[in-house]
């Protein structure tokens, strides 16, 4: 009996999108460190659920996690979206939707990716998988891990909170470490 | 414990079956450990017979489904009634690898994405069918996944030992 | 003399300008300071992550006209409007209310009629 | 409603044209992919587009042993993922014929109806706000995460439960889970009157789901419709009561049905089975016998070869497991029957002739979810 190969899910090419920063803000920190403050204190994610996380992220949005405090409110299109939020497992179907819809939303743009589906394919990976893509990150740039199956509704809030930090204090340590690292190369 | 309109009913039914399809073996099965009333083994065909006996006999198709027994296939197909008392009949047929079954499209409009789903997943070519192609699958996917000589089975590996 | 004549009209210019300047500033402040991202799908236009399948530029059906008939209809409603307003002042304001509430119901007997002629079924 | 009939092909490729509601849309509950043919706002041919969530459960079954396929079942319908789950505990105790003690089918009762109201919940409620209605979606999402609070107590997770053991249940509740049911009951049934008031008379809401995709019984029975969705259309079948397995032939609770059929009658049925699961768990926790709550069970079972078909009411129609056995412990053939995917494809048969925004009234009354469709 002659065995077929089974298409182990290679992972395509990490999808690396350009993004620059406009030119006439590149010199100046504080005015980007002003512009991430901004942008990150209002991350509209995409309504973009595929399975079970897709069901936690509608609880975040609710009356008792209830996301807006952070000013996070769901956009339908992904023209006015910040944020994707990939919840759920990525079958190969799926794949070029979701790089048109990374594609379609505008700059500065976040992902989060939810669950164990999301980060590695989660408990539907294994030897011989033919429908899923292990991981969010094989196909687009990704901001947050949350891991989890499905996350709690805290956990997703808790990403949100992971990408605002990592854009305005996290970007403030590294300057500060890389110029405490500069000062004792030159002693 | 079959009730008494069961009863009536099952005698009713194997009555037109065996009219219906002579060649096929009709045989009653214990509910309790099998899950099914009636089982209907065919051999050479029949399917739309039984399906046109079933419509008649107001019968709902619940799912069409294969089993693939390395040198053949094995086409199921689950009929259940919910006007009279609680009935299930079992359609069972044994068709070779390359062998394509008359679709039962026509009588039950179910069957159109059902049997496409059998066909995505195993390749068994429905005659008849108004539009046989994937539904599940990617649409340029070339590979049958259920087939057991797909990807990673006991039949194609060392299954035990892996797991325990 | 002139420039006296023109004392009323004055806040029409500054609307102007201020309408003009707002709509402006905003895009030049997010072209200089918005990023940019080259995908290679960043041009298609939406239809919920799929390739639309036929342009846009298509015939459609009369009944939307119709529709936009209708929205022209109450659209003109305020912009009569705004002269009501300023000539809200001088009176002692009931009698201004009046008119205006006759000034609408006259207009909506457009919308009246358009409805007995059926514009809201799709046909 | 336009009649199709009268629509001639000459005209129909000239003003025809193709919309994808598509794989990311608010209102196509996941990503379901509805591929419509419109002819200006009327709707002339819908075909449902899936797979875009397929995990391919049935392949992963055929090298996993049974207890190790336990997380699956509830991974498929996340929405009754209880009730997937002891369904699957069923269909294998079925098939090696293990007895399941009274108390855990008791235990599977309460937990099954729990999960049935908060599958509901979402499923009228998600319906409400496809029709533009918001607050109830929070107020539904609200009492829902009182039953997520419950059931996590006892079985550890909030969605993809895998609370079933082959011969009964993980563990015993405890005594704070029946103090916090019973308080939820208490609080559920005040909580009608409000939905009552709040949406059930709303004009709009009713304006728009009265003969809005109207499934008469003979397109149910010949598209394989069952659940709320078939009970809408007048038809009394709930396997519950039609094939009555675990322990539910001790519980005295009606079938509600409606004749008229449309999304209206759905949604109505949806609501009232609401109270018929509150009074199911009433009962159970009334007459919840004592003793163990697992059968004593090999740690892997071998069920002897054969194959058995064993079908329960989940929240969206009447699923089903049928398992071919070999006689190892590796199952040969696990093929689930999804009630959705049988009622999804009714759509075919009843969206032509209604306008495009009518389309996301009916999809979300036949309330679909999609992983269990592409399995």
């Amino acid at each position: 009996m002659e065995v077929k190969g089974s298409p182990i899910c290679l992972p395509s090419k990490g999808y690396q999108v350009e993004a620059q920063e406009s030119p006439a803000v590149v010199g100046f920190v504080p005015v980007q460190d002003l512009l991430n403050l901004a942008r990150v204190n209002a991350l509209w994610p995409l309504t973009f659920g595929i399975a079970c996380c897709a069901i936690e992220m509608m609880a975040a949005g609710v009356a008792r996690f209830d996301w807006d405090r952070f000013g996070i409110i769901p956009r339908g299109t992904p023209r006015q979206a910040d944020v994707m939020v990939v919840a759920g497992t990525i079958p190969h179907k799926l794949v070029s939707t979701i790089k048109t819809l990374y594609d379609q939303m505008p700059a500065p743009k976040y992902v989060i990716a939810m669950g164990n589906c999301a980060i590695s394919g989660g408990p539907f990976s294994y030897d011989g998988q033919y429908a899923i893509v292990n991981g969010a990150d094989k196909i687009i740039p990704v901001d947050v891990y949350i891991p989890g199956c499905p996350p709690r509704p805290e956990a997703l809030l808790q990403g949100f909170i992971k990408i605002q930090t990592k854009y305005t204090k996290g970007i403030i340590d590294a300057n500060r470490r890389a110029e405490k690292a500069a000062r004792r190369a030159k002693k | 414990m079959l009730t008494a309109g069961q009863k009536k009913l099952l005698v009713e039914l194997k009555s037109s079956l065996a009219e219906a399809v002579p060649e096929g073996q009709i045989s009653e099965s214990d509910y309790a450990k099998k899950g099914y009333h009636l089982e209907v083994r065919l051999d050479k065909g029949g399917l739309r017979r039984v399906a046109q006996t079933m419509l008649d006999k107001r019968f709902m198709l619940e799912t069409v489904t294969a089993v693939d027994f390395i040198d053949s296939f094995e086409l199921v197909y689950l009929y259940a009634t919910y006007y009279h008392q609680y009935c299930r009949v079992l359609t069972r047929i044994r068709i070779a690898k390359d062998a394509q079954p008359y679709s039962v499209s026509a009588i039950y409009p179910a069957a159109i994405w059902l049997e496409r789903e059998v066909y995505d997943f195993f390749g068994i070519r429905f005659q008849e069918h108004p539009d046989l192609k994937r539904i599940i699958n990617p649409d340029d996917a070339d590979y049958f996944p259920l087939l057991k000589n797909f990807g990673k089975t006991k039949f194609t590996d060392q299954i035990d030992d892996i797991l325990c | 003399m002139v420039q006296a004549g023109l004392g009323e009209f004055l806040f029409v210019f500054i609307f102007f300008i201020v309408g003009l300047i707002l709509p402006l500033s905003m895009v030049i402040i997010n072209f200089v300071l918005g990023p940019r991202v080259y995908g290679e799908k960043r041009l298609v236009p939406y239809e919920s992550g799929v390739a639309p399948i036929r342009t846009a530029w298509m015939q459609f059906g009369a009944s939307y006209y119709l529709f936009a008939l209708i929205f022209l209809a109450f659209d003109v409603d305020v912009l009569y409007l705004f002269p009501v307003l300023l000539s809200y002042q001088r009176g002692t304001g009931f009698s201004e209310l009046v008119e205006l509430f006759i000034f609408l119901f006259l207009l909506t007997l457009a919308i009246v009629y358009a409805w007995r002629k059926g514009v809201f079924k799709w046909k | 409603m336009l009649n199709i009939k009268t629509i001639d092909d000459a005209t129909i490729n000239q003003r025809v044209y193709q919309l994808n509601l598509g794989p990311q849309h608010p209102s196509t509950h996941g990503v379901m992919h509805l591929l419509l043919t419109l002819d200006g706002e009327v709707v002339v041919k819908i075909e449902p587009i899936i797979g875009y969530s397929h995990r391919g459960h049935e392949k992963m079954a055929e090298n996993r042993i049974y207890e190790q396929y336990l997380p699956n079942p509830a991974r498929m319908d996340y929405l009754s993922g209880m009730i997937f789950n002891h369904g699957y505990c069923m269909a294998v105790e079925k098939l090696c014929g293990i007895e399941v003690p009274r108390r855990a089918e008791y235990i599977r009762v309460i937990t099954s109806e729990l999960n049935r109201i908060a599958s509901h919940f979402i499923g009228t409620m998600d319906y409400a706000m496809g029709l533009g209605a918001i607050t109830p979606f929070l107020w539904g999402w609200d009492d829902r995460e009182n039953i997520l609070d419950l059931l996590e107590m006892i079985s550890g997770s909030r969605l993809t439960y895998s609370y079933g053991r082959f011969g009964g249940v993980r563990n015993d509740i405890t005594k704070e889970f029946y103090d916090g049911t019973r308080k939820f009951i208490d609080r559920l049934r005040s909580r009608f009157w409000d939905y009552e008031n709040l949406i059930n008379q709303n004009v709009i809401f009713i304006k728009r789901s009265k003969e809005v995709g109207v499934i008469s019984k003979e397109d149910a029975l010949a598209f394989g419709v069952t659940g709320p969705t078939l009970r809408g259309s007048g038809v009394k079948y709930d396997v519950r009561k039609n094939e009555p397995y675990s322990a539910y032939p001790e519980f005295k609770f009606e079938i509600p049905t409606r004749k008229e059929g449309d999304c209206l009658a759905r949604y109505q049925v949806r609501m009232a089975e609401l109270e018929q699961s509150v009074n199911i768990i009433e009962q159970a926790l009334d007459h919840l016998p004592p003793g163990p709550v697992r059968a004593k069970v090999p740690r892997f079972v071998t069920p002897p070869e054969g194959d058995c078909y064993v079908t329960f009411e989940s929240a969206r129609g009447a699923a089903g497991f049928y398992i071919v056995s070999d006689g190892t412990r590796v199952p040969y053939r696990i093929k689930v029957r999804a009630p959705s995917f049988s009622n999804l494809f009714v759509l075919t048969k009843i969206c032509p002739g209604h306008f495009l925004a009518d389309i996301v009234a009916i999809f979300g009354s036949i309330d679909v979810t999609v992983p269990e469709i592409d399995r």
